[in-house]
């Protein structure tokens, strides 16, 4: 029995804890809970490694399968059965590995909530559906783990149920959510209703037996897999929060903050760059899909960061940079540079789980505020937070040797290489994102840690290191955040060097990036041109860092008001968030409520019912006048009986 | 010289519609009363009239059971208006409307 | 010879007639009711039923009319007062419903019979014999069901009529609104 | 002995029932004359008279009579046994009544037994003066019940009603005689067939005497336009009577109406007759529902519902033929039962001297009297023809009938009608069930006699309805092929 | 015939299923005076025994191949040239339905404990009557026996919403009637004109499925028909503009009579179509699908949207079924085998979930009598049980994976889709977003939030009792959710013959004048009930 036959239990553990911590046990097991709480994804930690290990050394690349038990049979045959192949590998990897340390990093951040037990439990189902999700062989369970960890979003989102803002965004993220999946679920019905199956394999191979069949005009003047591509892209906008579907995510972080860590940050919200990488063979057959693709991630990358500018909320700037971050991942996507995404998804997961984890500890010690404003200086009381959370920071802003920097600049590098114009654009679009980011990021640094406390008094006596269970957690995912890129160190350095390509990612994800022709996906680039990017990379975050320093370091606050002083327009653009909110509510929301009053009062109530009404009342109006003809006289009657016989008579003869 | 027999018959038919109108335009119960025995004696009239056509003396024979049923039917309806009188102090059908509608 | 009797007691039953539905005293109705009978009653003879004249003149205005009479007295029932609205519509129509009736029914009758000949009267026809041997073979029936109709109109009337003790008669009658 | 009463006793014997029932009554009558002490045992006697003549009249032997004048046959049977069915309904509901009216009198059980006799003696007569004396036997016996509350002014105004269009009617009934009898120089059925076959006599007279014949039992059966008399003799007339009176005549009229309409209509003048019932039935089925559905008196309502009842009646008759007299016995049947019953439980829960029966004085009675609140439903129900009740039945082979022979669009507005009749029949539930008590019952007993007519008549309907085959098989038995 | 019904009544057979519980209501009414804790216990027990009878028959006839259990035929009304038979049978269409109903029976017995407060003796009645008329409706195999059951719903159903209703309970139990019977009315004169047909071909009236299956009728003919038969069953369902009686017959009626309604009654109506309305008539469904189909997709739109507008849960939770059943008549109309699956799941799923809901309201109006939105709110603190079962239903009810909502629409959709409605599976799938949006409204108007009513925070958390209602309900939500095949698997041959049928028989035009059909492929129909096997030549001879 290898560990890979256990595969099935990865999953099932955090749902059994789930179900252990949410129905049977009460508030008073805390010990019990946290164990089940934090053991369940600590066993299946250790049972992916093992799957894991067991699977790189004897199986690569060939996928492995596990077969559960058929869902459906008959003309709609589909199985609940488990892949492991190189990408859900290393899906497995992060989500496992991130989210053990966030449910320990909660051990401590949640110690003293009220709904400690209710917390673990959530968090363990979305353990688990975030697995089904990533394991799953077909599309149908993949959709299940989606539809899933969406809903462990909406109750962790609205974890705080009591006050009246948390369940409104819950709700807000699953609606958004649903309108995405609404497009996958189309897609999904038409790879079915094609190609007769879900399983990802059988799709591959199918689709690649017969391009023309794919290519050929389906709907909306788009190609077979031209509208998939489309569907599952825009159920990818939904769950992954890019332009036009973002607008949920900042407002997510109502959630406790290792929610943020692990869902909105770390795992949930890439599932859409998962899904594209994961159908990439549409994607190459729809070279116009893979643009747009592109140009919505470049676009929601540069709009978020502009955003997290002119963020006061410390999670909300992480919220933006998320954002802008996932916008690079589809970058990578839409230029093909799979890969590439898939190497920016696992590196961002550390740092940003890391960052979002040290925040949580500044407001675990600031006592719950999260506004920047009311921070400043506290790199004195929380080192360990300080540090952490300036290594990621260092990662997301693309400083060598950090993670950040390799998978970005794969990115960027890819987006350059490929050819036309507008990837150029693209490029230098991507280009002042690193910019941006290196900015707002060491912004929120410094307006964090740096300067004064600007906090009220009791805040300040208030103010602590947080917990062992809770540091340790932030120095592994630092520690993550710092090597995780070395695993995808690219071609060009090895091969400058000598050395042969030790690029151990591209190797190892290879096999999942389906060789079709026709769509180009490699591309050779001259040694010279790969460092040429990286330097400029580099040079544009340093130029970020350099301005937030100047801006920031000392000034503080300062440098927002004068800013907002030099360019009101922009300050308030930016600090409303393009007023996109606003615009749903009005364009969107309200046409729609008023059409759903109009139906009810007046399609319903007004014509249909009330047509009846006056139907009645007619039928009832007749009898009453009729009645009138008894007069209670008798001689009318009789007048009745001669007139009838009369009139008969005369119709009978006539 | 003889009358032909359908002088009779239209003699009835005068009587008959003079005893419609009678009981359609009287309010006494009475009158209406004898009214309808007008109608019943100008039936009995065309019966008799038809026999003698027929030279059929099923004819009269109906107008002996008719005459019978005048009877009866006279006994029991002034029986009613003895009735009614007794407790509405009236046999003017336009009063006795207490059910209508 | 029978033309003019004919004319004479024909025109006699319609004013007699008229008059019944015309005249608003009861007595003064019975009365020519009377004389629209009896004028029947020589009609019958004439058309060779002596029998059913008899019986007519016996039956009807012997008892039934004197029945009426005794009632109307009984009730002292005066001249109709015109009670409540009067009702020229019902009139109007009723005048015109029956004048369309007796109106087609003449015309039939006329196109019908205008030239059929009644076969020349004989003994039998006129004969009360054959009428009785009848009545009790053929018509046995009818003579036991109109001897029981009889019986039941005594009782029923007798019932109505009677005044029992435990049944005072409440005079006025409630309010005719017993609309709902 | 005197050759002129050689009664043929044949002919006696098979008049046996009527026989009875006439002697029946006038025991109870003497015996109301000389041992009024008696008067407890009049109704169990009368209905004892009635078992008896049902059970004469299945033993009777079909076949003419006196000369022709009546004849029996398996068809007149079955009609005769549905009016026996009435009449003891009728009769067990009554003494309740009677004794809280202080009415309680041979008179009453004497004179409906005479009615009844007149309806079987209508139902079998094949000859028009028969026709015409048993009619005014049993309209006299009407007459003088709907009257029988004397104290109540309502009452009396009902039998004068009754009496003035009856008389009415009748003379105009003896016009048609004449008219028939001249112009085809018969009075027998058989005999006016073959004259009208070959042709004999004036068209025109002859439409007009058959018209004034039928119309006749038109106005006997109630329906529209000679309708007016019903809801006034019903609220008037004192309430188990009504149940009889709303039920054994029809039937009687019914049979009658039926035979002639088919006789007029497969001979030369009968062109429009289907027609003409044709439009009676539709004109019946809406005024009646529309006009029931307006009435607050539960008892007009069921006169006017009657009146639908009886458009529905009429529609095989639309399509004359042998084939009509199934669904017409049936539907009789039916009607018998629901309506009869739903007369006895309202002749139960009304008080004897209210002369008005809202219906809104139910209002939570079903409750109140639980057993009584279930048969007035299953009577409703009934009447509103849903299953699994004999009423379905009733308006399923009405229905049938019509479209069969391609009438659908009577089909039609008899389930529009019916759609109308729901509501109507739905407010007495709704007052049984769903409103609060409004009054305690006064003047209110429900006696032995009335319950028992009340459970037979209701589970009458629904056995019935569950198990069809009971009343379909005895009426396929009895009825000429169709 | 009452001998044998008797010995029918006795034996091992769908009739005993259909009419226990009416037997079980004779000693009822003699138990007036009885105290209503016994009466309770009563109806428990019955119910419990009736369920118990159903599994014990299913797992006596079951049949993986397909299973098709017919009684002896019994004669109902024989006349010369005329015969309606008794004749009654469960496939494997009507299985699911039928053990649904035997689900929800205990399920509305619990129920309604407390919130229905009088004449329990009569209540139980009702619902026992009740159940045998929904039991003989999916059932009958002859169409005037199903008439006849169809009406016989009518008066207990009416009686329940009107005598333990709310305040316009009146109007709402007359205008569900009103309703009802209107269409019902023109379905019986549809249903005596098929008989009268077949008659006229074959010299023998029959009403029998099988028989008036061998039908053809021409086209015209055929459409006069369905339109009949499909606005009965439209009405039911209810489609979009006969709808309206729906919201007020929920909003008045008791929470045991909108379990029942909700849970059942509707599906009789797609129930109709799926076995009468298409099988009889399929090119008057083919040409007439288009219209219908539209009128179902307005239905799922319509509805979510005046859902979401409700200010009254138990509103809400109508206008929702509206929606959902919507999905049904899409996947029924779709006539594609994966759709029909869908379809017939979704009305067992629509029956869990909406009865659970509908159970949830009733359970929060015994306490605080209203069912209001404005009147709750954040009261999941004081109530974390109820709030547990709510948000499950709910997730259900919104089609969230791994419960039982989602596998009827996705079927469903799939199946749609695969059929090419794409521009109507489009539209559905948004109703599916709506769905979220109104469901979840009624999350954040009820339990989440903060607690905004003083009154609510004495709230009691659900009992054992009705823990114990809601419990079948959830479990089967789950276990269809996660392993649907299990309750697939039973229907699929007959859903496969009936639509295989369908289609035959819509590949051959129809006939210009009324004629028999060709006799089917008997393998292929024996997996339902579309041939007689065991007399195949009945009344044939002219």
């Amino acid at each position: 029995m290898r560990p890979l036959d256990l595969l099935w239990l990865i999953p099932a553990l955090p749902f059994a804890g789930a179900a252990v911590n949410g129905l049977l046990l009460r508030n008073r097991h805390k010990p019990l809970v946290t164990a089940i709480g934090v053991g369940a994804p600590g066993l299946s930690l250790v049972l992916a490694l093992a799957a894991l290990w067991d699977y790189v050394a004897n199986l690569r690349p060939q996928p492995f399968e596990q077969f559960l038990y058929a869902w459906t049979t008959g003309s709609l045959a589909i199985d609940v059965a488990f892949r492991v192949d190189p990408l859900s590998a290393v899906m497995l990897f992060v989500v496992t590995f991130v989210g053990f340390w966030i449910h320990v990093y909660s051990v401590g951040y949640m110690g003293h909530d009220p709904g400690y037990r209710r917390f673990f439990a959530y968090m363990n189902l979305f353990m688990g559906a975030m697995l089904l999700l990533v394991l799953g062989n077909n599309l149908l369970v993949m959709f299940v783990g989606w539809e899933g960890v969406g809903l462990c979003s909406y109750l962790l989102i609205g974890y705080y149920f009591e006050e009246a803002f948390p369940p409104f965004a819950g709700k807000k993220a699953f609606v958004v959510n649903r309108i995405g999946d609404f497009a996958f679920l189309l897609g999904i019905f038409t790879l079915f209703s094609e190609y007769g199956t879900l399983h990802f394999g059988q799709l591959t191979e199918r689709i690649l037996a017969d391009p023309g069949a794919a290519q050929r005009p389906f709907l909306l003047g788009l190609s077979l897999a031209g509208f998939t591509a489309l569907c599952f892209f825009i159920g990818a906008t939904g769950k992954s929060a890019q332009i036009p579907l973002f607008v949920w995510l900042p407002d997510a972080m109502a959630g406790p903050t290792p929610v943020s860590a692990l869902i909105h940050a770390a795992t949930m919200v890439t599932a859409g760059v998962y899904m594209v990488v994961r159908t990439n063979v549409l994607y190459q057959m729809a070279p116009e899909i893979s643009t747009l693709v592109a140009v919505i991630g470049a676009a929601t990358a540069i709009v978020a960061a502009t955003i997290g500018l002119a963020q006061n909320d410390i999670k909300k700037v992480l919220a933006y940079s998320t954002v802008s971050q996932l916008g690079y991942m589809f970058l990578a996507a839409g230029v093909g540079a799979y890969v590439a995404a898939i190497f920016h998804l696992a590196t961002h997961a550390f740092f940003k789980a890391c960052l979002f984890l040290g925040s949580g500890s500044v407001i675990h010690a600031m006592g719950g505020e999260q506004d920047m404003r009311k921070m400043g200086g506290l790199k004195k009381q929380l080192p360990a937070t300080y540090r952490t959370f300036w290594i990621s920071t260092l990662a997301i802003a693309g400083i060598p040797p950090l993670a950040g920097f390799f998978s970005k600049d794969e990115i960027l590098a890819g987006t350059f290489a490929h050819p036309g114009a507008l990837y150029r654009v693209l490029w230098v679009v991507g280009l002042l994102t690193a910019g941006l980011t290196a900015c707002y990021m060491f912004r929120a640094v410094y307006l964090t840690f740096e300067g004064k406390f600007r906090g009220s008094h009791e805040q300040a006596h208030h103010l602590h290191e947080s917990p062992r269970v809770m540091t340790v957690p932030l120095v592994v995912l630092a520690t993550g955040a710092v090597v995780a890129g070395w695993i995808g160190i690219p071609k060009g350095v090895w091969e400058t060097f000598g050395a042969h390509d030790r690029n151990l990612l591209h190797h190892f994800l290879s096999p999942v990036v389906a060789e079709v022709h026709g769509a180009g996906a490699e591309h050779g680039m001259s040694h010279l041109v790969e460092w040429l990017l990286m330097a400029a990379s580099v040079a544009i975050a340093l130029a970020g860092i350099g301005i937030a320093r100047s801006q920031w370091k000392r000034r503080g606050l300062e440098a927002d008001a004068a800013f907002a002083a030099r360019t009101p327009v922009v300050q308030r653009l930016l600090e409303n968030k393009y007023w996109v909110d606003e615009i749903y509510d009005r364009l969107v929301v309200r046409p729609l409520a008023a059409l759903a009053r109009g139906c009810w009062k007046i399609v319903d109530t007004l014509i249909i019912d009330g047509g009846l009404h006056v139907g009645a009342f007619v039928t009832e109006l007749t009898g009453d006048l009729g009645r009138f003809t008894t007069t209670g006289n008798v001689r009318q009657y009789a007048l009745y009986f001669l007139g009838g016989v009369v009139l008969l008579f005369w119709w009978m003869v006539l | 010289m003889t009358v032909p027999v359908s002088w009779y018959l239209l003699l009835a038919a005068a009587l008959f519609a003079i005893g419609v109108i009678g009981a359609l335009t009287r309010r006494s119960g009475i009158a209406i009363f004898l009214s309808i025995e007008l109608m019943l004696n100008a039936a009995n009239l065309t019966l008799a009239a038809y026999s003698r056509l027929l030279g059929d003396r099923a004819g009269q024979m109906v107008v002996f059971f008719a005459l019978a049923v005048a009877a009866a039917e006279a006994a029991v309806g002034l029986a009613l208006f003895i009735n009614i009188f007794r407790l509405r102090r009236t046999i003017d059908v336009n009063r006795l409307n207490l059910m209508r509608w | 010879m029978e033309l003019a009797v004919f004319v004479l007691f024909g025109l006699a039953a319609l004013v007699s007639a008229a008059l019944v539905v015309a005249h608003r005293n009861p007595v003064y109705a019975t009365m020519s009711l009377v004389v629209t009978l009896v004028s029947t009653a020589v009609l019958f003879v004439l058309l060779g039923s002596p029998f059913l004249a008899a019986l007519q003149i016996l039956l009807y205005t012997g008892a039934i009319l004197v029945l009426f009479l005794f009632v109307i007295m009984l009730l002292n029932i005066g001249r109709e007062r015109s009670s409540g609205a009067r009702s020229p519509a019902q009139t109007w129509s009723a005048v015109i419903l029956a004048l369309l009736l007796a109106g087609s029914l003449g015309r039939l009758v006329w196109d019908a019979h205008k030239d059929s000949e009644a076969p020349p009267l004989d003994a039998t026809f006129v004969s009360l014999r054959g009428l009785s041997e009848q009545l009790f073979s053929s018509y046995l029936l009818p003579f036991e069901l109109i001897g029981l109709l009889l019986l039941v109109a005594v009782v029923a009337a007798s019932w109505l009529a009677r005044r029992h003790e435990e049944d005072e008669p409440e005079v006025a009658a409630p309010s005719p609104e017993d609309r709902p | 002995m005197n050759p002129l009463f050689a009664v043929p006793t044949a002919d006696l014997a098979s008049l046996a029932p009527e026989l009875l029932l006439t002697a029946a009554a006038t025991v109870l009558l003497l015996l109301e004359a000389f041992a009024p002490a008696l008067r407890r045992a009049f109704v169990p006697a009368g209905l004892a008279a009635t078992i008896g003549a049902a059970w004469l009249l299945t033993g009777s032997d079909p076949g003419p009579a006196f000369h022709g004048l009546v004849e029996s046959s398996p068809l007149t049977r079955a009609f005769s046994l549905t009016v026996l069915l009435a009449t003891a309904l009728g009769l067990l509901a009554a003494p309740g009544y009677l004794r809280r009216a202080r009415l309680l009198a041979g008179e009453y059980p004497a004179l409906i037994l005479w009615c009844a006799a007149g309806l079987l003696i209508l139902i079998r007569s094949t000859e028009l003066l028969t026709l015409f004396l048993a009619l005014e036997l049993f309209s006299v016996a009407l007459y003088a019940l709907a009257a029988f509350h004397r104290r109540s002014a309502r009452s009396a105004e009902a039998g004068l009603k009754y009496f003035l269009m009856g008389a009415f009617v009748s003379s105009f009934l003896l016009y048609g005689v004449a008219l028939l009898f001249g112009e085809t120089g018969s009075t027998r059925l058989d005999g006016i067939a073959a004259a009208l076959a070959a042709g004999n006599g004036s068209p025109g007279l002859l439409l007009l005497g058959s018209l004034l014949v039928a119309t006749a039992f038109a106005f006997k059966l109630s329906l529209v336009p000679f309708h007016a008399w019903a809801p006034d003799v019903y609220q008037g007339a004192p309430s188990p009577f009504v149940a009889f009176l709303s039920v054994a005549p029809k039937v009687a009229s019914a049979v009658v109406l039926v035979r002639l309409v088919t006789l007029f209509a497969d001979s030369p003048i009968g062109g429009r007759w289907p027609d003409v019932i044709a439009l009676l039935a539709v004109v019946s089925m809406l005024a009646g529902n529309l006009f029931a559905l307006v009435q607050r008196d539960i008892k007009r309502m069921l006169a006017y519902s009657g009146v639908a009842h009886m458009g529905y009646l009429m529609i095989p008759l639309a399509s004359p033929g042998n084939a009509a007299w199934r669904p017409v016995l049936v539907y009789l049947v039916a009607y018998a039962l629901m309506n009869a019953g739903a007369f006895v439980v309202v002749s139960m829960l009304y008080p004897s001297s209210d002369d008005q029966h809202p219906i809104a004085g139910l209002s939570g009675w079903g409750y109140r009297f639980p057993a009584l609140g279930i048969c007035l439903t299953v009577c409703m129900v009934s009447l509103g023809g849903i299953p699994p009740t004999a009423g379905f039945i009733g308006k399923y082979l009405v229905f049938l009938h019509a479209i069969q022979h391609q009438q659908l669009y009577l089909a039609l507005v008899g389930i529009a009608a019916s759609l109308i009749s729901v509501v109507v029949y739905l407010r007495v539930v709704y007052m049984l069930y769903m409103k609060p008590e409004i009054a305690a019952p006064q003047d209110v007993a429900p006696d032995f006699g009335g319950q028992v007519a009340a459970v037979v008549a209701a589970a009458g309907s629904l056995l019935l309805g569950l198990w069809p085959a009971l009343l379909i098989d005895w009426a396929v038995a009895s009825l000429p092929v169709g | 015939m009452g001998g044998s019904f008797l010995s029918l009544l006795l034996g091992d057979t769908v009739t005993r299923l259909v009419f226990f519980p009416t037997l079980a209501a004779v000693p009822l009414l003699f138990m007036g005076k009885a105290k209503p804790i016994a009466v309770k216990l009563y109806a428990l027990a019955v119910s419990l025994v009736e369920i118990g009878l159903m599994l014990a028959w299913t797992a006596a006839h079951w049949d993986a191949a397909g299973l098709v259990v017919k009684d002896p035929v019994l004669p109902w009304l024989e006349m010369p040239s005329l015969s309606i038979v008794y004749e009654v049978g469960i496939d494997g269409i009507s299985l699911p339905l039928v053990l649904l109903t035997g689900l929800l029976l205990p399920v509305v017995v619990l129920g309604s404990w407390k919130g229905v407060d009088r004449h329990w003796t009569g209540f139980t009645t009702a619902l026992l009557l009740l159940t045998t008329g929904i039991l003989g409706a999916l059932v009958a195999l002859d169409l005037l026996v199903f008439y006849v059951f169809w009406e016989v719903m009518l008066i207990p159903m009416y009686l329940i919403i009107g005598i333990w209703g709310g305040e316009r309970r009146i109007y709402a139990a007359v205008k569900f009637f009103l309703f009802t019977m209107a269409g019902s009315l023109l379905m019986l004169i549809g249903i005596l004109w098929l008989g009268w047909t077949y008659g006229r071909l074959t010299g023998l009236w029959s009403f029998r499925y099988q028989d008036l299956l061998r039908l053809d009728l021409p086209v015209e003919q055929q459409l006069w028909l369905f339109g009949a038969f499909a606005l009965a069953f439209a009405i039911k369902v209810p489609m979009f503009p006969f709808h309206t009686w729906l919201p007020d017959a929920h909003v008045e009626a008791p929470t045991g009579g909108s379990v029942i309604l909700a849970g059942i009654l509707l599906k009789l109506g797609t129930y109709g179509f799926l076995r009468f309305a298409l099988p009889l008539f399929p090119h008057a469904a083919d040409r007439l699908a288009p219209w219908l189909l539209g009128l179902a997709v307005i239905g799922i739109v319509y509805g979510a949207l005046v859902a979401w507008v409700q200010p009254d849960m138990k509103k809400l939770v109508a206008y929702s079924s509206i929606a959902h059943l919507g999905f049904v008549m899409l996947g029924i109309l779709a006539c594609d085998l994966i759709a029909w699956q869908g379809a017939l799941i979704q009305m067992v799923n629509h029956g869990l979930s909406t009865g659970a809901l509908f159970l949830l309201v009733g359970m929060l109006y015994d306490r605080r009598h209203t069912k209001k939105f404005e009147d709750f709110g954040g009261i999941a603190k004081v109530v974390p049980w109820f709030a547990f079962f709510l948000v499950f239903s709910t997730l259900a009810s919104v089609g969230l994976p791994a419960l039982n909502g989602f596998v009827g629409e996705f079927l469903i959709l799939v199946g749609a889709w695969r059929a090419g409605l794409h521009l109507l599976v489009a539209i559905s799938t948004f109703g599916v977003v709506l769905a979220a949006i109104y469901l979840l409204h009624l999350l954040q108007k009820t339990i989440w939030g903060p607690l905004t009513r003083e009154e609510n925070r004495g709230l009691r958390d659900l009992d054992v009792r009705e823990v114990l209602a809601l419990l079948p309900l959830c479990v089967f939500m789950l276990w269809i959710g996660v392993a649907p095949k299990t309750f697939l698997e039973p229907s699929r041959p007959a859903l496969e013959a009936v639509l295989a049928d369908y289609r035959a028989r819509l590949a051959q035009p129809a006939p210009a004048a009324p004629g028999l059909g060709a006799s089917r492929n008997p393998a292929e129909a024996g997996r339902s009930f579309l041939v007689d096997l065991d007399a195949p030549d009945r009344g044939v001879q002219p």
